[in-house]
């Protein structure tokens, strides 16, 4: 085994540092469609300096739970990303996972943080970390057979390998089970990145809240890194989407022109994507609750369909 | 003069025990000569041993010991002696309590030995006539000691036992003539002989009708006082109404005597008609007796009730396993019979400290708690409910998956299904009512039991048997019983 | 060899077995205690006189025997003692039947045709008189039918001696010579302890049930 | 020294007997029995682990042959023994658990002095623990059985341990019920085979389903199904399992947890692997189907649980399901004759199989500790318990880690194993049962996300926030004992975790007995640092690296840290109230509250009714009390059991009426039993 340490530092600046931007622009394009000016695609960067800098307030009832999350947030995503492939083909980490891996990672980061939802007794965290578990776990099943459906086509859950296997002769984004599979996953993106209509990350109304309401307590730093965590998860999460369904652009050899067009390739189509995301966002309603799972039992079927027509086809 | 003294003795005793004043005396004398019928016994399983599974003959044939009426000379013995010693406390008490009157006391003590001098004259007798009267002679003296409380109930009790046993052995009495009449004709003008083994030594050339029919009237007959449903209608009755070491006589050992004569029968028509329609019938009425028992277990409300309903099941196991006639089957009968001997009194042993304590049967009445407020009676009545449920580490048991491996070597696999799902229903029933006993809170309001040290010998002896005889059987024990096995299979 | 059949005796004892199969459907239709008792002393006599005439016929002399135990017992015996129990306990005269007298009688009949439809395959065995088997099991029949239909405890005793009745005809119809003499003497013996011990517990009953219906008696049941 | 596995085993059940003869000696010595009992267990168990571990690591040729124990009884009753490598993994789990629940009863049964009797705790416990050992280990039919039926009654014995409860009896009753059917399909089964071998020892025993005709061999399939289903707790026959764990005292109810039910999965790889020979496709899918249905059932019971002890009785139903799809998947590829796949899905079971031994034992014991602190098994009364007992806490913690299935404990392993088997199977056929795989690892997942989220909920409704009740705001610690017993189960989750390349080694005697192959050199990469399925290509994780790389990722926001945050303040405040006055516990969510989306959205399920009366004096909207009530449905129990139970009990009612009580219709049984049979046979 051989550790690939250049890019394994230039894959986690990369996670660092484009994440907030991701989510920047997200924002910025959201308030654009809807006619708002908007904060400024930097900003996430000025908050996580800010909430870094500040004091910080913690509920007399927290336990180390609590001080442990945001660590184990903001560490799962980022292990998490680096099994993920972004500029090449060959993700730093993806010996050591792959997207099993990823899931149980992020599962990891949610379970602490709906931990620490938990610690601070108050009834806006329990709330916040039911919904998360509940939504997360629904989504899941929709989410593993999107993957399989890759996988096996690939022959491998390894990452790192399906893109590979992507560039083979037989791939084509065509193929109608991998539009279906693609349309799951999106759907499955929306829920885990906390995006309507799922839940609305903008809200603090307390019966609406989810993802938000977990973090209700946190503040300073450990907020700061709860949110990177997030945005970071979040970028993982439509890399993923993007280099697994569009292989396009991947570096091929080790020169830093290939390396070049390949963040080239990887900005575009995180940018299509947040385009998309941004799209349905605005055009759709907060779904309630309780019909949220009718959302991703949709999202179930087409992955079941998928499955189906990787056997028809 | 073995087999004569093996007679005599518990005859003697009852005799004199009709003339002994002191009650020490009646209860020695019963317990010294059930003790020395064991003795007598064990001699006796020696010598069949020893003759190489030949009988031991007397009176010209008159009576005879084979492997099968030994080892059921054997359970007779230890079964009676069990009873005597727990008799002592349990009759004292009675006394005390004026629920038994001096004559009643007295009857029990005579009546006993008699009851006893019939069975083993059952299994002793080669004429099968002799056997019959033996029979009837066992269902009288024990009529009288179910009615013994003079209660209502037990008097009611008493006479559907007489009456549906009456008319039983009326039936039997038909068969076993019609036996006779078979051999009629076929030994040449002379008077043909009612013993037993004569009648196998010629049992091909009986008459096959009236053989059929012979052993329909006996399986009936004998079945009804064997308690094979739906014969049985008077087995719970009087099991539970009769003075808990009666029942225990009468569970323990009076069924399976009645078993052991159906059973020569069995032996003799297989040999007649070299057909399995005894052993159908057989396995029939045992399947449906064993089915039957269940229900009646599950929604009983009345301890000895119960007991009486499982020795029912019991029956039925071992008659299946009989007309199953593959060598692990009737190995697997013998020793069930067995095992259940053991078993049995020590549980009516456990319901008759209860009802002397509780002066009732009822389960709902007896509350729950045993454990705290009988801890001995609870403790042994438990390992005997363990037992009786044919768990190990107890002897029924092996005893039973004998039979049911037996049952995959002969052609009769599927009643094993049977067997288990009954056994499972009564498993249920018994389960459930003795857990609601014997664990839980007491009533608090009892004091701690008083139990003499002959009670605890009493219900401890069966059950250390049982338990030295499932981890250790004897070779020649094991012996008398394959030899015995031989002997109902119909091989020399 | 059987000695040879003399046809009177034959026919004898066929007409002896009929009218004991006669007088057991009396004893079905028959409500006074007193004079069912007679009957079955009637039928035991009857039976006596088969065995007698067995005896007889065939030189068998220890049928005699069963003769004059039968007499003895059954005819003289135990119909006294039934009668002074009767008398003792003071039992009401009526007997209710659970199944009306005609019903009765057709169950009977079917009984008695029953009895032959078993008997016939091994009526070549009879050594003597037409159909004695076929009326003993008849017999035997309609004594189990009546101790079913009948509700007082004295009449099940008495349809159970009739039963034993047809058990003694068939004994002395198959085999002849009757069964080896310690048997027949011990069944005998049996038989009037079984009465005795039965009567003790009527008595009892009637004492402590204040009736001899055990009908009644249904305290004991599940 | 060549059978030293042997004679260790030989000392270890000594070591039981003598544990269990202690008890009864000193019933009336608590502390004595305590020492003793439990002492003796803990080192018979020991002796057992090394036995088992030599087994399994030298491939033990010495010891793969059969011993005999005692003297048979009857010529065909033999008491023999022996430890393949099969025998000795599951041997490895008894023991390793055993010990560790030795040392935790020597604190825990303390707190039953004064008020139980000590001595017949230790004594039961001892015996069942010999009575599983001999399960584990029987060489034969009969003695199988009889350490089979020794089993459910000594769990019987201990079910009930706190009988003055009736809900303690009540499941007592139905779980032995539930085992004697179980004992029953099982030994019809055996029967079947002993039909075919005509003898009783399990060597005779191997592949004796070639010699079956294929009814008979589906007939013992299924009977084996039900009959060790029952005992493992599968859905619909797991009833009793939730039931049962939860009122036993807690160290009982690991070790039922743990490996009891194990003994269910013990006796169908045995009969399916080793006997049955060959299998037609069904029985694999149905195995892998009824292995689904109970994960995602069992799961979904669980989170509507508030009782901590049952809660974790039905998350055992759940990786009982988990491990039987490891081997129904084994089962179909044994089918198709993959036999390197097989060998992949049975060591996804079999490892999933001893890290839930070793993750449930942890959780119960953390539960018993909970229970021992506060005396009560609801969690909606716990809470803060994680600043009174912090190691148990900590200890609960890598359990609920683990359990979850979230790397990098021992959970994430197997059923990584298993998702790799799943999709692997995919390939190996074409017909449309394929469909099957990645279905069932879809279910996989959910049942994953949901163990999710009832651990958090476990974990944080017990632990975490103020606590709900005066028991639990004076809750304790508990002593050195306890948290040394959930200690060891806690380092072996852990060492499960980050070591299975080279924990996956000491199975390949075990797969080259059953399927004929030993993959793990294909398991293992770099190393053993990589855990491979099967290629590197094909998917690779390594739970040791991602945890290497949590160590070197955290410096970056210890550095953010040290670069922004050096000048700010932490201080303690109240949790943000909304302007009321303060927090109360009662503002908290609960147990059943956190489970209400879940509740709902499976309502077709659950059928929730919920039950709310108000108290008012002017208007509803100023309630003075309310009660509140809800209630799930356990579908099986009211749809199948209950109505079951009700028929049979009504039927048997009926069927009373029989005997009556009146003579004259006995005596017309025997008449008509009499006449019927005249008129068939005596024409």
């Amino acid at each position: 085994m051989n550790l690939d340490l250049p890019a394994l530092l230039a894959q986690t600046a990369l996670l660092l540092l484009m994440a907030p931007l991701l989510s920047g622009l997200i924002k910025n394009w959201k308030a654009k469609l809807q006619n708002r000016r908007g904060p400024r695609i930097w900003q996430p960067y000025f908050d996580v300096v800010k909430f870094l800098r500040k004091d910080m307030v913690i509920s007399e009832h927290a336990s180390w739970i609590f001080l442990v999350t945001p660590y184990v947030v903001f560490v799962t995503a980022l292990s998490a990303g680096l099994m993920v492939p972004m500029i090449t083909a060959h993700a730093p980490m993806s010996l050591f996972g792959g997207a099993l891996a990823l899931v149980g990672l992020l599962a990891l980061g949610r379970f602490f943080l709906a931990l620490g939802g938990l610690d601070p007794a108050s009834a806006f965290g329990g709330m916040g970390s039911s919904r998360e578990m509940t939504l997360s776990a629904i989504a899941e099943p929709a989410m593993m057979l999107a993957i399989f459906t890759v996988a096996i086509a690939a022959g491998s859950t390894n990452l790192s390998q399906i893109v590979l296997a992507s560039h083979g002769p037989h791939w084509k984004f065509l193929d109608p089970s991998h539009a279906l599979a693609f349309a799951a996953m999106f759907i499955v993106l929306l829920a885990e990145t906390g995006r309507i209509p799922v839940d609305n990350p903008a809200t603090h109304l307390e019966l609406t809240m989810i993802h938000e309401a977990m973090l209700l307590e946190y503040s300073g730093r450990y907020l700061a890194l709860i949110e990177w965590g997030a945005s970071i998860k979040q970028l993982v999460l439509m890399s993923l989407l993007a280099n697994i369904f569009f292989p396009v652009g991947l570096a091929a050899d080790a020169t830093p022109a290939a390396f070049g067009l390949g963040l080239l390739f990887l900005v575009a189509k995180l940018v299509l994507l947040a385009g998309a995301v941004v799209l349905v966002e605005t055009t759709n309603a907060k779904l309630r609750l309780f019909r949220v799972p009718d959302l991703l039992s949709v999202a179930f079927m087409l992955g079941t369909l998928a499955l189906v027509s990787t056997f028809l086809f | 003069m073995l087999l004569i003294s093996i007679l005599c003795v518990p005859f003697v005793v009852g005799l004199l025990c009709l003339f002994a004043r002191p009650h020490a005396l009646m209860e020695a004398l019963n317990i010294a000569g059930f003790a020395s019928v064991l003795i007598l016994g064990v001699k006796l399983f020696k010598t069949v041993l020893t003759n190489n599974g030949n009988a031991v003959t007397q009176w010209n044939e008159f009576l005879r010991a084979d492997a099968l009426s030994a080892w059921m000379v054997l359970l007779i013995a230890i079964v009676s002696l069990a009873t005597s010693l727990y008799a002592v406390r349990y009759f004292r008490r009675d006394l005390a309590n004026g629920t038994v009157t001096e004559r009643g006391f007295r009857e029990y003590y005579v009546l006993t030995p008699l009851f006893a001098t019939g069975m083993l004259l059952v299994v002793l007798a080669n004429n099968l006539g002799v056997m019959w009267i033996a029979v009837e002679a066992t269902a009288l003296s024990s009529v009288l000691l179910v009615a013994l409380y003079n209660r209502k109930t037990s008097l009611e009790a008493a006479w559907k036992y007489v009456m549906l046993g009456g008319v039983g052995l009326v039936l039997a009495l038909f068969g076993t003539i019609f036996t006779y009449a078979a051999a009629i004709g076929k030994t040449g003008g002379e008077m043909p002989s009612f013993n037993w083994s004569r009648l196998l030594a010629m049992a091909p050339q009986l008459d096959h009708h009236l053989i059929t029919l012979a052993f329909i009237f006996v399986l009936v007959g004998y079945g009804t006082k064997a308690g094979l449903a739906p014969m049985h209608t008077w087995l719970p009755d009087a099991h539970s109404e009769a003075p808990s070491p009666t029942s225990a006589m009468l569970s323990g050992v009076s069924l399976k005597i009645a078993i052991y004569a159906l059973v020569r029968f069995h032996i003799l028509v297989t040999a007649c008609l070299h057909s399995s329609f005894s052993s159908n019938l057989l396995i029939g009425f045992g399947l449906f007796s064993m089915l039957l028992a269940g229900p009646f277990i599950l929604v009983q409300q009345n301890l000895k009730r119960m007991l009486a309903y499982s020795s029912l099941e019991h029956v039925g196991l071992i008659f299946v396993a009989v007309g199953m006639n593959a060598p692990l089957t009737v190995f697997g009968a013998l020793l069930h019979m067995g095992y259940h001997a053991l078993t049995k009194p020590v549980l009516f042993f456990a319901a008759g400290n209860i009802q002397q304590r509780f002066h009732t049967l009822d389960f709902q009445r007896i509350g729950s708690g045993l454990v705290r407020t009988m801890p001995v009676t609870a403790l042994l009545l438990g390992l005997a409910t363990v037992a009786v449920s044919g768990l190990p580490p107890f002897g029924l048991f092996v005893s039973e998956l004998t039979v049911l491996a037996g049952s995959f070597t002969s052609n009769y696999a599927w009643a094993s299904v049977v067997i288990l799902i009954s056994l499972i229903v009564v498993f249920c029933g018994v389960l459930n009512k003795m857990a609601g006993l014997l664990l839980g809170p007491s009533n608090g309001a009892h004091a701690r039991e008083t139990i003499s040290l002959s009670n605890i010998a009493a219900m401890s002896l069966p059950l250390g048997t049982l338990l030295v005889f499932t981890v250790w059987l004897p070779d020649c024990l094991r012996q008398l019983m394959e030899l015995a096995g031989n002997i109902i299979r119909g091989l020399p | 060899m059987n000695p040879p059949t003399s046809e009177s005796a034959a026919h004898l004892i066929t007409l002896l077995a009929s009218i004991m199969l006669v007088l057991q459907l009396l004893l079905v239709v028959q409500r006074m205690l007193v004079a069912n008792i007679r009957v079955f002393a009637t039928q035991s006599l009857l039976l006596a006189a088969i065995a007698a005439v067995v005896g007889y016929a065939y030189h068998a002399p220890h049928v005699y025997v069963v003769a004059v135990l039968t007499l003895a017992g059954k005819v003289i015996f135990l119909p006294w003692w039934l009668e002074r129990l009767v008398r003792q306990i003071k039992i009401e005269q009526e007997i209710d039947a659970f199944v009306n007298v005609p019903a009765a009688m057709l169950i009977c009949g079917a009984q008695t045709v029953l009895a032959y439809i078993v008997a016939r395959p091994i009526t070549s065995l009879e050594r003597l008189g037409n159909n004695t088997l076929a009326v003993a099991i008849a017999l035997m029949l309609i004594g189990f039918f009546l101790m079913i239909n009948r509700r007082k405890a004295i009449t099940q005793v008495l349809a159970l001696l009739t039963m034993e009745n047809g058990v003694m005809l068939a004994a002395i119809a198959l085999t002849t010579y009757g069964m080896p003499l310690v048997v027949e003497i011990g069944i005998f013996f049996d038989v009037v302890v079984a009465v005795m011990v039965l009567g003790i517990l009527v008595f009892r009953i009637r004492e402590t049930f204040a009736s001899m219906d055990v009908s009644k008696l249904n305290e004991l049941k599940w | 020294m060549e059978n030293l596995p042997a004679t260790l085993l030989n000392l270890s059940l000594t070591g039981y007997v003598l544990g269990a003869v202690a008890g009864v000696l000193f019933l009336r010595a608590e502390k004595l029995a305590n020492i003793f009992t439990f002492g003796c267990a803990s080192m018979a168990s020991l002796c057992g682990v090394v036995s088992s571990v030599m087994v399994l690591v030298t491939g033990a040729a010495a010891a793969n042959q059969s011993v005999q124990l005692l003297p048979s009884l009857i010529p065909y009753i033999h008491f023999t023994i022996r430890v393949d490598p099969l025998s000795a993994f599951f041997l490895l789990i008894v023991s390793l658990l055993g010990f560790a629940l030795s040392t935790y009863s020597l604190g825990y049964a303390k707190g039953f002095f004064g008020r139980k009797n000590v001595g017949v705790l230790g004594a039961f416990f001892n015996a069942l623990l010999l009575a599983t050992v001999l399960t584990f280990v029987a060489d034969n039919i009969w003695l199988f059985l009889i350490a089979w039926e020794l089993m459910a009654l000594t769990a019987y014995c201990l079910v009930t341990f706190d009988h003055e409860e009736a809900e303690t009896r009540k499941a007592g009753v139905l779980y032995f019920i539930m085992a004697h059917i179980d004992a029953g399909c099982v030994i019809l089964g055996f029967l079947l085979l002993f039909q075919a071998s005509g003898d009783y020892s399990f060597a005779s025993l191997h592949d004796i389903g070639a010699q079956m005709s294929s009814g008979k061999r589906d007939a013992a399939f299924l009977l084996f199904l039900i009959g060790f289903g029952i005992k493992a707790g599968i859905v619909p026959l797991h009833i009793w399992l939730p039931v049962a764990h939860p009122v036993a005292p807690s160290n009982v109810s690991a070790l039922m947890s743990g490996v009891i039910i194990k003994t269910g999965i013990y006796g169908l790889i045995r009969v399916l692997f080793d006997f049955l020979g060959t299998p037609p496709l069904w029985w694999g899918v149905t195995m892998l189907t009824v292995g689904t249905i109970s994960a995602v059932l069992g799961v979904l019971y669980a989170l509507m649980e508030h009782d901590l002890k049952r809660l974790l009785a039905y998350h055992s139903i759940e990786n009982i399901g988990i491990i039987v799809m490891g081997l129904g998947a084994a089962l179909m590829f044994l089918h198709t004759g993959h036999t390197v796949l097989a060998a992949l899905a049975l060591i996804a079971g079999l490892y999933h199989t001893i890290n839930h031994a070793s993750f449930k034992g942890l959780l119960f014991l953390g539960a018993g500790a909970v229970l021992h602190a506060t005396h009560t098994r609801n969690m909606e009364e716990m809470g803060g318990l994680i600043k009174r007992m912090p190691q148990t806490a900590f200890f609960f913690l890598i359990g609920a880690v683990a359990i979850s299935a979230l790397p990098p404990l021992n959970g994430f392993v197997s059923e990584w194993l298993t998702y790799q088997a799943l999709l692997q199977g995919f390939g190996t056929t074409d017909s449309l049962m394929r469909l099957i795989f990645p279905l069932s690892g879809a279910m996989l997942a959910l049942t994953g996300a949901l163990a999710a989220a009832c651990f958090v909920k476990a974990f944080g409704i017990t632990f975490l926030a103020q606590p709900r009740s005066k028991q639990a705001e004076q809750a304790h610690e508990v002593s050195g004992s306890m948290r040394f017993g959930m200690g060891v189960l806690a380092a072996a989750c852990v060492a499960l975790g980050l070591f299975p390349t080279q924990f996956v080694q000491l199975l390949d005697p075990l797969t080259q007995q059953l399927t004929g192959q030993q993959i793990s050199a294909q398991l293992s990469l770099a190393n053993g640092l990589v855990l491979a399925s099967l290629t590197e290509k094909s998917g690779t994780v390594s739970t040791l690296g991602i945890s290497l790389m949590f160590v070197c990722l955290l410096p970056i926001p210890f550095a953010l840290w040290l670069v922004f945050a050096r000048k700010s303040k932490t201080r303690r405040g109240p949790t943000w109230d909304c302007g009321q006055r303060g927090l109360t516990p009662q503002m908290e969510y609960t147990a059943t509250g956190f489970s209400k989306p879940i509740r709902m959205i499976f309502k077709a399920l659950f059928r929730p009714r919920r039950d709310v009366q108000r108290e008012y004096e002017f208007s509803p909207y100023f309630a003075t009390t309310i009660r509140f009530e809800s209630h799930v449905e356990e579908v099986f129990e009211r749809r199948i059991y209950q109505p079951l139970q009700i028929l049979i009990l009504r039927v048997s009612r009926q069927i009373r009426a029989l005997q009556a009580g009146s003579i004259h219709a006995y005596l017309l049984y025997i008449f008509v039993t009499l006449l019927s049979l005249l008129l068939l046979f005596a024409r």
